[in-house]
């Protein structure tokens, strides 16, 4: 357990880029970056967590702000990699719909404009 | 110790407000309203990094978001931190988005604003990363830089190649961020810290283990990929090829060598004093020389002249790794003269390809035989930019070529500087041979068989109603950027800003010292050996006549069969720069497990 | 509350590789979409609920509706590009 | 390269990158661990800006810059896509007519689903300082939820709900106004996104000085971008069509 967590981000991470790999199709791949970046939320959400009843780290005016929280940092880094990633795939998505449009065919293995 | 440092902020939160401001307003303002605001702008943001430039010289000047400034050597914030470097790259960026949104003046279709928006949003990111003092910070920049770059590569809808080339280039880079991401975490996870500065004390008492090795591939990657290094450099072809001429301007001069930057920013304030310098050295000497003679070779080997010109610009930036990866100030200094002259000179090719293309509606070399004779001052300008990106002195090229190469010989790599003077020869003899057919005629004449069932270099004319004289805001955009590569190797002082440049970005222990604990700077060297040289100006010389003998050999080569032999590889080689994305991840993983084996294994 | 954590990271790992394998395009939204659930379910169990809200939204609802679109668009173009050259043979 | 080559240079590259990955992974502090220097420093200063919710201090005030380039590269792709899908030169836009094929069930959820949605997502805007949420979220759900009228009704309706152009003026100024707040930050307080307003009791809705005023224009920037993001595939997948050469 010490280190599975970190372990399933890696492999998500691994996964992700292998999907893009092997992809037959364009929107697939953009779906398997979407993987790939999943991967890094995992990792930071877990390297700011703690064992042993850490809450939230929200406090209200009932309860006292203190240190037993989990790591608020890595909470907010991964909000803006959540936009980000929506904007990344956005645009991704906007190119391979004209690709389709322009070559008949969104799979890399016959899109073939930019040899040599 | 603010004051100037206040315009850091400033020149991004400008950027941003105006972008947004054409976003909005586009679609009723007058294309002249829109032109005029985005160079005004771009204009005052270069006076203020000029501005900012000019007082770095004694000193660094930072800035902490926010006001959270550090308390015993921690802090929550982000600093913002200008030394000569990273305000010398402020003022690039200024200068060659100046001329980039000057050269579109009326020209490109700008589709409401839409285009300058993201040349503004674009230059925001470049100037944020340029002076971030955080790694995460950096990251958010970074994705900025490329999330604008993205749609303006593909901004010509109706060109099939852009869109590809767009595509590519999103899914290599943003992979590559993610990677960086991915190896800040195991770095945070491990000290608990994000800014720069507190990483270098962090990491300074720690030993090289996996940890620390791993997440400086992990981040390294995506500033290699940014910085278009074999084998992570296969998007900058695909992109530089098909994007609009202004923008390429911007990728060749700036933003690919802003992936370097990266490189050399955090290796220095974070990694090394933990890594030891002897790893880095073969690991980026290795990678430089190999991305210097692959990006030469595929660059002799191209017909479209945009190919020709990225693949250049992958061959200096082997050049320009090599001459950081020797890790001394001199080498350093002597890659900063180098960016500015290639940035000058590779914008002017450009802009001359872009009027290429909008005359004869190709940049096909061998369709365009003959077709520009009378182009009189086009062919002047061109034959000019192609000597100076061989190495002629008294260009910045060649002055940058020259330091470096002797802080090459110098450190004991004689190997370097000869691939200094051979890949410099390539790249601009391919220039040159582009040139003597385009505009002279030379050369045999191309059978009938090369033209036909290709549509290479073919692309939609950027421009509609070109008028038959070249407009004068694109011949002032050319001129300036011809005058400044030239004025970096004829003024004095150039080489000296520039090797202080390089001791303030080598200095990562006083960069830590500065911006957390307000130490004052190190005195820097009085008198650094960064001007012309005797043996510089002969190699100089000697890279150009040899860029002429390519050209020449290039011109006839018809007539030599022996050349023949190198055509096995070269043909592997072309096809292993395939355009298939699959295949540009594939490589970055395997250049990923190099990097890891040339860093990590000696520690073992 | 370590079982629990450990079930919700295996459940992630297996919708991602279900997303990665998943080769019709038109499932992929579907795919995307409960892999965003279980991520969503892990991130409130690790006690992110910020980043589970936003995730939310772009991971389950955002995201696999562009994709959805453009799967939709893409069979609309080519259906019409098939039109097309029916009637020109016409 | 074929496909089996392609994977095998992954296949050992990645093996490689794996390996290090595991033993980077054995080498960092364990799952769970106490030690947290940036959370410790983080919460005091959130307590000391009277943030309660610490995720929003670090967003919108400690690393707010980060937001910036977020907001930056959120206004960069809703240009960029608006750009990618607009009809090229040989393509016109034009609506075609609704199949009425949505089942009444679906309607009903998405019409009783969009209120709540709504009321839901400006709660969890307004709170952001002080509750889970914030900008992003809030604005992500309003998004979301007026996305809803599409599940449950007609794209027609959801048109007239939903004029682009007020949408994309609201993305446009929302990035603005938080670049232009940080410079009046730094005019006011000689920091780039300073707090320059009055802070309030902790815990209550606007304690928070501009961390509740920031949070707020990102969730308009939010709204808004997403809004006009989504709007331009519905385009493409409705509206674009080849221009008729007759």
């Amino acid at each position: 357990m010490h280190v599975y967590a970190y372990l399933v981000s890696g492999y998500l991470i691994l996964a992700g880029s292998y999907g893009i790999v092997r992809s037959r199709h364009l929107v697939h791949a953009v779906v398997c970056l979407s993987v790939a970046q999943a991967g890094t939320y995992v990792l930071l959400i877990s390297i700011g967590y703690q064992h042993g009843g850490a809450t939230a780290p929200v406090f209200g005016s009932t309860t006292k702000p203190n240190t037993h929280a989990v790591d608020p940092v890595v909470q907010a880094m991964t909000l803006t990699d959540i936009v980000v990633s929506a904007t990344v795939s956005a645009l991704l998505l906007a190119l391979a719909i004209q690709i389709n449009k322009r070559q008949g065919t969104a799979d890399p293995d016959e899109l073939a404009t930019l040899r040599g | 110790m603010s004051g100037p440092a206040e315009l850091m902020p400033a020149m991004v939160a400008t950027c941003v407000v105006v972008a947004c401001v054409l976003a909005v307003a586009g679609r009723v303002l007058p294309r002249r309203v829109i032109d005029g605001l985005a160079i005004a702008t771009m204009l005052g943001v270069t006076c203020a990094a000029v501005v900012l430039l000019r007082y770095t010289g004694e000193g660094r000047r930072y800035l902490w978001m926010g006001g959270w400034g550090p308390h015993d050597g921690v802090s929550v914030g982000i600093p913002f931190v200008a030394d000569p470097a990273s305000a010398g790259l402020a003022v690039l960026v200024g200068v060659l988005t100046t001329c980039a949104l000057l050269f579109s003046w009326h020209y490109l279709d700008a589709v409401h604003g839409h285009f300058h928006a993201l040349v503004l949003l674009f230059a925001a990111g470049t100037e944020g990363f340029a002076f971030s003092g955080d790694l995460f910070d950096l990251i958010v920049f970074f994705e900025l830089m490329g999330g604008a770059a993205y749609a303006l590569t593909a901004f010509h809808i109706e060109d099939e190649t852009s869109l590809q080339g767009g595509l590519n280039f999103a899914i290599v880079n943003s992979l590559g961020a993610y990677l960086s991401l991915t190896g800040l975490a195991l770095l945070y996870a491990r000290v608990g810290q994000l800014g720069l500065p507190q990483l270098h004390d962090a990491l300074a008492h720690q030993r090289a283990d996996a940890l620390v090795v791993t997440s400086f591939v992990l981040v390294m990657t995506g500033f290699l990929v940014k910085g278009a290094l074999v084998p992570f450099h296969f998007w900058t072809a695909d992109a530089e090829a098909v994007a609009p001429t202004p923008v390429c301007v911007l990728f060749s001069g700036v933003m690919v060598e802003l992936g370097l930057y990266g490189v050399a920013r955090v290796y220095w304030t974070v990694y090394a004093e933990t890594i030891p310098a002897a790893d880095i050295r073969r690991a980026f000497l290795v990678i430089g020389a190999v991305t210097a003679v692959v990006g030469a070779v595929m660059c002799l080997g191209q017909r479209h002249f945009k190919r020709l010109l990225a693949f250049s610009t992958i061959a200096h930036m082997g050049l320009f790794m090599l001459g950081f990866a020797v890790l001394t100030p001199d080498g350093l200094g002597g890659v900063a003269v180098y960016v500015l002259g290639h940035a000058g000179v590779k914008g002017v090719l450009f802009l001359l390809a872009g009027v290429l293309l909008n005359r004869y509606g190709t940049i096909d070399e061998l369709r365009l035989f003959r077709l520009a004779r009378d182009q009189r001052l086009v062919a002047t300008v061109f034959f000019a930019a192609a000597l100076a990106l061989a190495g002629l002195p008294p260009f910045g090229t060649a002055l940058g070529k020259s330091i470096a190469e002797d802080a090459a010989a110098t450190a004991g790599y004689p190997w370097a500087t000869a691939l200094f003077v051979l890949v410099s020869a390539a790249t601009g003899g391919a220039v040159l041979r582009f040139g003597a057919r385009t505009f002279l005629g030379w050369g045999d004449t191309p059978a009938p068989d090369q033209l036909a069932g290709t549509r290479l270099g073919e692309a939609v004319p950027e421009e509609d109603d070109m008028p038959a004289r070249t407009p004068a805001t694109m011949l002032s955009a050319i001129g300036i950027l011809l005058a400044s590569a030239l004025a970096v190797g004829v003024v004095p002082g150039v080489g000296r800003a520039a090797a202080h440049a390089a001791e303030r970005l080598i200095d990562g222990k006083g960069y830590a010292g500065q911006v957390l604990a307000g130490q004052p700077p190190a005195p820097l060297l009085p008198e650094p050996a960064a001007a012309w040289t005797g043996p510089g100006i002969w190699l100089g010389l000697l890279s150009t006549l040899l860029a002429l003998v390519v050209a020449a050999a290039g011109l006839w080569s018809g007539r030599l069969r022996w050349m023949n032999v190198a055509d096995p590889v070269m043909r592997r080689l072309h096809r292993v720069h395939s355009g298939h994305v699959g295949d540009y991840v594939a490589w970055m993983f395997a250049g990923m497990a190099v990097l890891v084996a040339l860093v990590g294994l000696p520690l073992v | 509350m370590t079982v629990l954590i450990a079930i919700a990271l295996t459940v992630v790992a297996l919708a991602g590789t279900a997303v990665v394998v998943a080769e019709p395009p038109e499932r992929q939204a579907v795919s995307l979409s409960v892999f965003g659930t279980a991520l969503v379910v892990l991130f409130v169990i690790l006690q992110a609920p910020d980043v589970a809200l936003s995730e939310l939204g772009v991971g389950t609802a955002i995201i696999p509706l562009m994709v959805m679109l453009t799967i939709r668009t893409m069979r609309k173009d080519r259906d019409e590009r098939e039109r097309n050259a029916g009637q020109e043979e016409e | 390269m074929t496909r089996l080559t392609r994977l095998l240079v992954f296949a050992l590259g990645g093996g490689v990158v794996a390996v290090a990955f595991i033993l980077a992974a054995s080498g960092m502090p364990h799952f769970g661990t106490t030690h947290h220097l940036y959370r410790d420093l983080s919460v005091p200063a959130s307590v000391q800006h009277h943030t309660a919710n610490v995720v929003s201090a670090v967003n919108f005030d400690q690393r707010a810059v980060d937001t910036l380039g977020e907001e930056s590269i959120l206004i960069a792709s809703v240009i960029g896509a608006a750009a990618l899908l607009r009809p090229s030169e040989d393509e016109t836009e034009r609506l075609v007519p609704e199949q009425g094929r949505t089942l009444e069930a679906t309607r009903l959820v998405g019409y009783v689903m969009l209120p709540v949605t709504l009321v839901l997502g400006i709660d969890v805007v307004a709170h952001g300082g002080t509750t889970p949420g914030g900008g992003f979220q809030g604005g992500v759900v309003l998004a979301t939820g007026l996305h809803l009228l599409y599940v449950g009704g007609s794209y027609s309706a959801l048109d007239r709900l939903r004029p682009v152009t007020s949408f994309e003026i609201a993305d446009g100024a929302g990035a603005a106004a938080f670049a232009l707040l940080g410079l009046l930050g730094l005019v006011s307080t000689g920091a780039f996104l300073g707090n320059f307003l009055p802070y309030g009791v902790l815990g209550q809705i606007l304690s928070t000085g501009t961390v509740q005023v920031l949070s707020g224009i990102v969730g308009v920037e939010v709204v808004g971008g997403m809004v006009v993001l989504l709007s331009s595939f519905f385009e493409q997948e409705l509206a674009v069509r080849p221009r008729d050469d007759d």
